[in-house]
């Protein structure tokens, strides 16, 4: 269930970005699929009632190197997570790019509104 | 845009000392704690979107020059691709973490622990830091060149 | 001597990295320095034909860390990528000197190689979508590069069709994992041959089609690309063309369709349909264009449309159980074209931007009795065209002439007819090009045109005796199997792929 | 109450220390961490809305911020604090970049009909596409039985058994994706690098020049 909210988080995202007309908004709508990417792509690794995957000194014993069995049966999964900090730094990059292909388009037609953007045919 | 009121400013300048120190601790314990050279890189660009904001672009300006911020973008990038180079030239494999394996094991949750790792993330701090106040510099920059032109 | 995988990526990048450092001074010695790191990636691709590996990045054992896999199908990759960036690169030495900031560009080229490159020979899913998205967000900068209203626009088109399509991708990957629980190309296929597709890989499957399709413009999804390639500088719009929507779109579909998923009948028949779409779409759309670049770039997806169509033809008949032969026929037809399309539709736009450098214009209509003026623009246009055209010996008939064969020895012969059609259709394009551009009355104002010198000749013909001898590559018994046959056979292999990296 | 006060606190801080170990096994902590996340997750789809259907740019880019901070929360009870940071720092900055577009331009507010009959198509398409995706969820391990504790030999088992151990970090998260999954956050790092060097180039202020000037 918590996945169907987070595709229906996704479909919506997908909906601004197609049906819209304004350059932001087409942007918003992207920002939101990826929110929902991401937010999906952690879900996937979390456990009920588990812990952060980051070992601190209460689960370490440093005489022995062992790491308490309570932690690996509780901790959620990192390889999720740390796709995620990779996809969330690419979305910031590309809506950096975005962004200034829009101020930029803005300048050139004084205007966000797509359908007046139409020098190309086609 | 000469900036905010003398309050803003004041505080500003202190706050900003803060969010320097915080994005510097950040990027350091990134292999201990949560965090790391990317979310600390985006702090230490915060701290000069602050002063921006406050002071306005010209201040900022004088601080830490366009040319500079651009140089140290690159070469943020480019130190974190060579520690993965060095991997390649110490140990014969490509981002081998050559430091941890071969010469600087380190205590397990010390700062110095973990081989390349606390250095991958210094450079990615920079790197990330260096090039989201340029991105933002140049956003708001821009703006402000074609507003006048008009 | 055996180059270490990484370098493939590591060069590019790391002068990638420090070209920016060079100011305006040092604009000579960058475009030196970018010159030599394609070339020398030309001399990495030529030296490991032949070779497979698996290289495991950081010493990590996969599933653990991340692997880089060469095998015959990167190797061919590897090969196009950097003959055409070699090319593009050197064009652009001369070429780019009419914009500004060209350490910045020279920079953005080179991360579009280094993504490229990343792509070929990625082993693991979700690292072919980081380095994808490299050569994505590089070539919609570079779509804008000259920051004019049109060029700003389809960058914009580009740029939000692209991303879509890298969301499709990511969460496609998402759902693989959510399935399979690992991201390495050889696990995953190993999970599904045990398991058989769910409906939640069928879903990724259809996102992977619908995201790659988007990157490759195949027809429903092609919208971006007759505005996105004619906007970008000549050079950016030949390795747009040539190679960035192949390794982006069809290398990648048919590795995840071949190798991770499995072939099946309505997989094949989809690219087969997708195909054909895109073949006479592109050529309809085309004949009608009077912008000389604009006419080119619907001809790119008529002519993706090829490749694809022979890709599915191989992947029906291997569904279906056909004779294996046949099957391998039609991929090698496929994957031929993808080569022989990336370097003549690469000198067909490297043309386009001699023309339009010598002129400053390239609607057709204000065009005209080029010929004397600019005769190896000309001599080397009309190779190209000769060689998309399919006239003999020129490149493009021995590909589709296998295409053809494929198409009636597996009694398909409706496809056959349709490819011939295009075909003709693709004559009548390039009869116009030739007729608007080079013979006709010169007007008035283009009297003064002198042909381009130095560097932008030197790429041009190197492409052009490229378009001749490539005929070789399917003559010539030794390279054929040396560069094309062992392509072809890790796609008909399909799913031992993943025995195959395991095993290496 | 003062269970799911205390509940929640620990919940915020992300570890849990061992005595509460017991504690955190109880389906009453369960539900309740559930309820949490229905409850971000409805905010979060109603700010969507609010952010695609306003007229307003400015309210529209400060609804998106909305979802950030929503999925920010949602990270940090995922227990992937990594990211939480990492998300509100750079909702931060990202609103920060939006804002400076949106602005004080001209046109804040959107005018203009809509089509209604394109609209209408698009609503049907995308609500069946949702409607065939719902049932593709039920492939996926339940949530909260994560897909590597059901498969044998995955990686992520390793990395939690290992890799302090073998990469000396006692942040996996850091670990897998400096030392694991480094060649990925080369490529990260490259991305950002490539849009950085876009945005100027797309930014600067003289595009073209006249061939015959003499450099």
């Amino acid at each position: 269930m918590p996945y169907a909210l987070c595709f229906l988080l996704f479909m919506l995202g997908l909906y601004c970005a197609v049906v819209k007309k304004n350059m932001v908004k087409i942007v918003i709508g992207i920002m939101v699929m990826e929110y929902a990417v991401n937010l999906f792509l952690v879900m996937l690794g979390y456990r009920s009632g588990g812990t952060a995957p980051i070992i601190d000194k209460t689960q370490f014993d440093p005489a022995t190197q062992q790491i308490a069995a309570g932690f690996l049966n509780t901790s959620v999964d990192p390889l999720p997570q740390a796709l995620v900090l990779t996809a969330i730094v690419i979305s910031l990059g590309s809506l950096a790019l975005m962004i200034s292909i829009c101020v930029r388009t803005y300048e050139k037609y004084g205007t966000f509104d797509i359908t007046q953007i139409r020098r190309l045919k086609g | 845009m000469k900036g905010m009121t003398i309050i803003v400013k004041t505080v500003s300048s202190w706050v900003k000392v803060l969010i320097v120190l915080f994005g510097i601790y950040i990027i350091l314990f990134g292999h201990l704690t949560p965090g790391g050279g990317f979310a600390g890189g985006v702090i230490l660009a915060s701290s000069y979107v602050l002063l921006m904001l406050a002071f306005g672009r010209e201040f900022v300006q004088k601080d830490l020059p366009l040319a500079l911020d651009s140089k140290l973008d690159c070469l943020g990038a480019f130190f974190f691709a060579l520690i993965a180079i060095l991997g390649l030239v110490f140990s014969g494999v490509f981002f081998v973490n050559f430091l941890y394996q071969k010469y600087l094991p380190g205590q397990p949750l010390k700062l110095i622990s973990a081989g390349t790792i606390p250095l991958s993330n210094i450079a990615i701090g920079l790197k990330v830091g260096a090039s989201l106040f340029l991105v933002i510099f140049l956003l708001s920059t821009f703006r402000r060149d074609t507003s006048a032109g008009r | 001597m055996s180059i270490p995988l990484p370098l493939f990526i590591a060069v590019p990048l790391v002068i990638a990295f420090l070209l920016p450092l060079f100011g305006k001074k040092g604009k000579a010695a960058a475009t030196v320095l970018a010159n030599l790191a394609t070339i020398s990636l030309l001399v990495f691709a030529v030296v490991s034909i032949g070779r497979t590996e698996v290289y495991e990045v950081g010493k990590w054992s996969i599933p653990l860390g991340i692997n880089l896999v060469l095998d015959g199908l990167s190797s061919l990759m590897l090969l196009a990528i950097s003959v055409v960036s070699a090319a593009a690169m050197l064009f652009s030495a001369r070429y780019m000197e009419q914009y500004t900031a060209k350490a910045k560009y020279l920079s953005l080229f080179l991360l579009m190689v280094a993504g490229m490159n990343g792509v070929a020979l990625s082993g693991d899913i979700f690292n072919l979508f980081v380095f994808l998205e490299i050569a994505s967000l590089a070539s919609y900068a570079l779509v804008g590069f000259g920051c004019e209203h049109e060029e700003l626009e389809a960058s914009f088109k580009y740029m939000v069709l692209g991303t879509i399509a890298s969301i499709f991708i990511l969460f496609a990957i998402a759902l693989v994992y959510g399935n399979t629980g690992t991201l390495n190309m050889a696990y995953i296929s190993k999970a599904i041959q045990n398991s058989g597709l769910n409906a939640g890989l069928k879903f990724a499957l259809a996102l992977f089609i619908v995201g790659f399709g988007l990157k490759a413009a195949l027809v429903p999804f092609h919208a971006w690309l007759p505005d996105a390639h004619p906007s970008a500088p000549a050079p950016i719009s030949a390795m747009l063309s040539g190679i960035l929507i192949k390794t982006l779109g069809v290398y990648a579909l048919a590795r995840v369709v071949f190798n991770i998923f499995g072939v099946s009948v309505t997989i094949g028949w989809l690219l087969i349909v997708l195909g054909l779409l895109s073949m006479v779409a592109g050529a309809f759309l085309a004949i009608g264009q009077w912008d000389l670049k604009r006419l080119m770039a619907y001809s790119s997806i008529s002519q993706v449309g090829y490749v694809i169509l022979g890709v599915g033809l191989g992947a029906t008949l291997i569904a279906e159980g056909a004779d294996l032969a046949w099957a391998s026929l039609a991929i090698l037809a496929g994957l031929f074209h993808l080569v022989n399309h990336a370097v003549y539709k690469s000198l067909l736009f490297l043309t386009s931007g001699s023309v339009e450098m010598a002129t400053g214009t390239r609607q057709l209509k204000d065009l005209g009795g080029l010929a004397e003026r600019l005769p190896f623009t000309r001599t080397t246009c009309t190779v190209a065209s000769a060689s998309i055209v399919g006239i003999p010996p020129f490149s493009g008939f021995w590909s589709k002439l296998i295409l053809v064969i494929a198409a009636v020895q597996a009694q398909f012969y409706w496809i056959a007819a349709v490819i011939v059609f295009v075909s003709l259709c693709t004559l009548i394009m390039y009869l116009k090009v030739q007729r608007y551009v080079f013979l006709g009355e010169l007007p008035e104002n283009l009297r003064q045109v002198k042909e381009n010198k130095g560097s932008m000749l030197v790429a041009m013909v190197f492409l052009a005796c490229l378009c001749v001898l490539m005929g070789l590559l399917v003559l010539v018994p030794g390279l054929k199997q040396a560069i094309l046959d062992p392509a072809v056979q890790v796609l008909t292999d399909g799913l031992k792929y993943s025995a195959d990296v395991m095993g290496m | 109450m003062a269970i799911s006060a205390v509940t929640f606190w620990r919940l915020l801080h992300g570890v849990c220390p061992e005595q509460c170990e017991e504690l955190a096994m109880t389906e009453r902590m369960v539900a309740i961490t559930m309820a949490i996340f229905y409850v971000l997750l409805l905010f979060m789809i109603i700010a969507a809305i609010t952010a695609i259907e306003t007229k307003n740019l400015l309210s529209s880019v400060i609804c998106v911020g909305a979802i950030g901070f929503g999925a920010s929360l949602m990270f940090l009870f995922l227990r992937a604090p990594d990211i939480a940071i990492t998300q509100i720092v750079v909702e931060v900055l990202g609103l920060i970049i939006l804002i400076r577009a949106t602005i004080s331009r001209d046109l804040t507010f959107i005018t203009g009909d809509k089509e209604f009959f394109g609209t209408v198509i698009s609503v049907v398409i995308i609500f069946v596409i949702f409607l065939a995706g719902v049932k593709v969820f039920e492939t996926l391990p339940d949530f909260g039985t994560a897909i590597f504790a059901e498969v044998p030999n995955a990686a992520s088992k390793k990395y939690i058994a290992e890799g302090l151990q073998k990469t000396g970090a006692a942040n996996i998260v850091s670990s897998v994706i400096l030392d694991y999954r480094a060649y990925d956050t080369l490529g990260e790092t490259t991305v950002l690098f490539t849009s950085i060097v876009g945005a100027t180039v797309i930014l600067r202020k003289k595009a073209k020049k006249q061939l015959e000037d003499p450099d």
